[in-house]
């Protein structure tokens, strides 16, 4: 069950580049969520932009939640320019984040991320840590600028697996690549993913010839975010059926399988 | 304000002796309040019920609602534009029986009165989701929604012309013995004769308007935005067209008029109140703010304490036109 | 970038040896490039002159013209919406008999084509100004305002109804020798029957949308915003519209369409040019930013710059709509 | 000829309450401008205000404007929220201002002013002293929170009278009251006029009857302020005819016989 929070404090805004991660007192969020989750972010009191911003809840503790975005149009510009103490109006956490294994498995989850896919990712990785079970995050950008989180996952001993387009920092390729050539010496229990579509394309495909259990994490553009207006739809398999399902309501995370890409244009 | 209850209900205290009236009269329903949410932006209803008393509503429209499910346009199905928000969600839907087994009977349980918007790919359709919905209990009146944008019949929906509007009201007219509301499209060059034919027709409210036919374009991908090409205009950039709409047809029809189109605050509420409608829906403002309907309330609520106006129904039809 | 010319002319230079073209044919005119300051927005032209070259415009459209001196509404005449403009000038104006004594002789000193906006309170008047004028130099084109919702016919202008609008392009046609741009109203159901309708009677090219009939009320005196009680809304809250309405347009005549409606950017612009238009008027825009033409010209060049496009001609009606 | 200063600094925010005044760096305006002159200025690069908002020039020396404005809507709102440093778009300065005595008359020229109608007086102030003109201005608001000039007017040695409606400062009263109670003992050269219509009205009476010369600055919304969409008409008598007129271009200030009253709703 969401909650509103209208006048949820930023309490630390920190910057690399394009790149920013916001932490937000938000006390009835972060007691419910779990990773995977999102939250929906009025910008401000205008309709420059009208709707809501969809943000994945980047971490979680005590009375905090944390959100890590990339500017990439009017919205995220303007997110960018908050400053700490100045307030936001944030209904939270909405949608279904990630399964987390019962017991640990001793074989390690993979956590693939592309760019902002990080995201969700931190507060995953924390609390698959907290239940004792094992990772490997795989994170790849165009160059280094794309993993501004690299220092801070590694102080907080995360294991990394890091890839550049351009070579300049870890693996020279894509992520999917790196991930496909580890792939036979790591025997993982399972992948968590977030990226760009064409990542998670070349995942699903990964994901079926190693016939590996994966969980994807969506994007679309959400009207509302709580499942009203029928806008955030991807093509997902209900048994038999494909049906344009909200992503909002019965995601964002899905089982790769779930997926109908032949529907996607 | 001590002793004033905060509750968004039919009448409310100020102070100690004056009440505001804030119940509306449709003829055939009286509404505690006259925000009504709009279909297709509230749900099933049941979607917003983590976040407002429904029962605080002056009434609530769900999806529109055809008699088969419906898939719906593939995405993207939305796109923002200034001020507004374009979709072409293609009505997409459950179908009359799952809505009736599944959906009617959680809704039951409100009190808030329910509207069922209807809609139709052929005349016919109307009067057999109508027919089939009046042997059910828990509905307080149909809506139908003969505008739809988004249906690929290009732009040629029986809210378009006056024969085709009438032909549809009268079919549903004569299976219902339920109060039937008529939902106009914008896209017409004489929205007081396509009013007239709904009127004319046995429609007991008219409610307007539905969305204006828009599209947008990405010039990155020199595609379209949405992936059915057109969508419906909604929110604020489209208010002064649809206020300029309701104030026509109100002074003309005789039946109800129920204001709809980019109402954001009660201040955009009054507007259509002040130019003829009885009561408003409230559409795209429950995407931004699923509190929007109950602050809506508020606002009106407050806008008539610090008059002095004790009924809201004073305050319909009351703009002042000398010197024009 | 050395060598390239700031001057948005008709080509430019990239590096050494690309040249962008910016020129777009109207059929019966050449314009240096697409950008037209549209009608009631740019005065009769001279008052913009201090603050940008008229030179470089690809055409200018002065204020509506009628045969008499007219006093326009009384104000209040504007009201801001969002991201939207209500105006209700009325069509203020010298008339034509002055206009060809004080203003056109100025504007000859001009390059830019001058086009006429021509308004009748009759049929027969838009023939009668046509008429007139053709004695005249310095005139590249007529644009027939057929679709003011200012003035006050209730609606009624010719550009409602593709009979009204047949007979008014027919009479001008036979009065003019130079070329005829008929611009039309969005407030009709059917937009491509009205275009067909000007086509059929003669006219040269399209133009389109003109604005949008709208109303605004103010809660706290219960008055309407504009004396006029109507206006016509313009600004980036109607472009989804207007865009909507150029693609129908322009998929369906075989003349020139020009495409208007909340033009900010050249991103904007491009868009209509997406969609079909051959060029678009820039109107409101003027009002925010007197530079709004020439850095909108700049924006187009930018963007065939950025992407190696050569001739601005190539944009447009490309828009990619497979799988649609 | 008016000037657009796309990037004019704001090097002072002062502000009294819901009154405030910016001191901007915006030197092409600064040179050409005459008292009773106007900007334009757009709030941002939003749509939200669409439209620039105009403002007189409530003071100009060497490369520097001032404007003095009251928050009353959105607009007005968002402009008091910039900073020192922050950049604004101005077109100025726009329209015909006041006339000037060209040799300073002994009679004292009366600067009548209601709330934020002080706005350009003190421009115009400066420039009469300058020329050696005399003057006396009359201010008045609802209460002493209207009239918060009042410390800087004394301090440059200008002579004012008072008013409030409540009585809490200087006369008890309207402005109008006061200089209709004071007009027999002054013999002014001439009134200059700024404030709410209903002021402009009984101004317009008062000179009538005291046959005395007055021009008035007016208000309007404006479209555009550079003449072109004619969204500012006043009713101006010129000879015979009442013509709506531009107020941006033939104004806003115009000798109080020349205003159409009753065509005013
Ligand atoms: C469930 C969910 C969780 C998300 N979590 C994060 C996150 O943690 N960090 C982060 O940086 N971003 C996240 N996003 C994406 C983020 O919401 C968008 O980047 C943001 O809404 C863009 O807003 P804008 O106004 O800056 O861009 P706009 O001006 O609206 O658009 C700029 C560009 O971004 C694209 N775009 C906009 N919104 C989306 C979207 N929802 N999905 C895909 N493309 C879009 C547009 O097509 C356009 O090309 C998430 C999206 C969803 C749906
Ligand atoms: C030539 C000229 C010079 C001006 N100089 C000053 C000045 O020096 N200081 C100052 O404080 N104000 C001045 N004004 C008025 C100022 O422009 C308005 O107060 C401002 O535009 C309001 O913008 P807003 O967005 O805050 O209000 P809005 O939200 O647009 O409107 C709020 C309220 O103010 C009224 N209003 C808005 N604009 C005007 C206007 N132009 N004329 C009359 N009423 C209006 C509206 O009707 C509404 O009731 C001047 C106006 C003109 C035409
Ligand atoms: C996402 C969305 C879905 C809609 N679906 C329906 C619908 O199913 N039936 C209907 O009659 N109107 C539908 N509408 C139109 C709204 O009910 C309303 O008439 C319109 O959006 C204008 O009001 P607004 O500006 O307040 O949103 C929909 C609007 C939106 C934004
Ligand atoms: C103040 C104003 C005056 C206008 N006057 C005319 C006119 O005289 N003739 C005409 O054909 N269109 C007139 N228009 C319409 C514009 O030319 C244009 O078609 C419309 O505003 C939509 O474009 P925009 O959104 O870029 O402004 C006027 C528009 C405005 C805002
Ligand atoms: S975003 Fe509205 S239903 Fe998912
Ligand atoms: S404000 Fe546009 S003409 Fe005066």
């Amino acid at each position: 069950m969401a909650s509103i929070e209208r006048q949820a404090k930023i309490l630390q805004h920190k910057s690399w580049g394009n790149y920013h991660r916001l932490k937000i007192l938000a006390p009835e969020i972060a007691e419910k969520a779990t990773p995977g989750q999102f939250v929906m972010i009025r910008i401000n009191e205008t309709f420059f932009p009208l709707l809501r911003r969809p943000f994945c809840l980047h971490h979680c503790h005590g009375d905090e939640i944390e959100i890590f975005f990339k500017v990439v149009g009017q919205g995220t510009a303007q997110l960018a320019e908050k400053k700490e103490g100045d307030f936001l109006d944030i209904i939270g956490p909405l949608g279904r984040g990630f399964s987390l294994p019962e017991k640990p498995d001793k074989r390690p989850a993979l956590l693939v991320a592309g760019g902002r896919g990080i995201a969700p990712f931190v507060f995953l990785a924390h609390e698959l840590k907290r239940l004792g079970q094992s990772m490997i995050i795989f994170y790849g950008g165009k160059t280094r600028e794309d993993l501004p989180l690299i220092e801070d996952l590694e102080k907080n001993g995360f294991n990394l697996r890091l890839s550049t387009e351009d070579g300049c920092l870890g693996f020279k390729g894509l992520i999917t690549e790196l991930l496909e050539k580890e792939l036979p010496s790591l025997n993982p229990a399972c992948l968590y993913v977030c990226g760009p579509e064409a990542m998670l394309v070349e995942v699903a495909r990964i994901s079926r010839t190693w016939r590996l259990k994966a969980e994807f994490s969506l994007e679309a553009r959400m009207g509302c975010g709580f499942g009203v207006c029928y806008g955030c739809v991807w093509p997902i398999r209900q048994g038999e059926k494909i049906e344009w399902t909200r992503i909002c309501l019965e995601g964002p995370v899905f089982p790769a399988e779930a997926i109908a890409w032949e529907m996607k244009r | 304000m001590p002793g004033r209850s905060s509750f968004p209900g039919r009448s409310h205290r100020l102070g100690d002796e004056k009440v505001i009236d804030l119940s509306c009269d449709l003829g055939f329903l009286r509404l505690r309040n006259p925000v009504i949410a709009a279909s297709g932006t509230f749900g099933y209803g049941l979607e917003m019920a983590p976040f407002l008393d429904l029962n605080c509503l002056g009434a609530y429209i769900v999806k529109g609602l055809y008699l088969q499910p419906r898939t719906g346009n593939p995405p993207p199905r939305l796109v923002e534009t200034a001020s507004g928000l374009i979709n072409s969600i293609g009505l997409q839907g459950i179908g009359l029986e799952p809505f009736i087994e599944t959906i009617l009977p959680k809704l039951r349980k409100y009190s808030a009165p329910l509207i069922i918007n209807v809609c139709g790919e052929s005349d016919e359709e109307y009067g057999a989701i109508v027919e089939r919905l009046e042997k059910e209990q828990g509905i307080a009146a149909y809506e139908l929604n003969i505008s739809c944008p988004n249906v690929k019949r290009n732009g040629l929906c029986p809210a378009l012309s006056p024969e085709a509007t009438y032909t549809v009201v009268k079919l549903a007219r004569e299976k219902s013995r339920r109060p039937i509301i008529t939902k106009l499209s914008p896209n017409v060059t004489d929205i007081v004769s396509i009013a007239l034919a709904a009127q004319e027709a046995g429609s007991d409210a008219i409610s307007l308007i539905n969305t204006i036919l828009a599209m947008a374009v990405d010039v990155e991908t020199r595609s379209p935005l949405l992936a059915n090409l057109f969508g419906g205009l909604s929110g604020p950039a489209i208010k002064p067209i649809a206020l300029r709409m309701v104030f026509q047809v109100a002074r003309v029809v005789k039946i109800p008029v129920i204001g709809c189109g980019g109402i954001m605050t009660g201040q955009d509420a009054l507007e259509f109140l002040l130019v003829g409608a009885r009561a408003v829906e409230v559409g795209t403002a429950n995407l931004i703010d699923p509190q929007a309907c109950p602050r809506i309330i508020k606002e009106i609520e407050q806008y008539c304490l610090n008059r002095g106006i004790k009924k809201i129904e004073d305050i319909v039809g009351s703009i002042i036109l000398e010197g024009i």
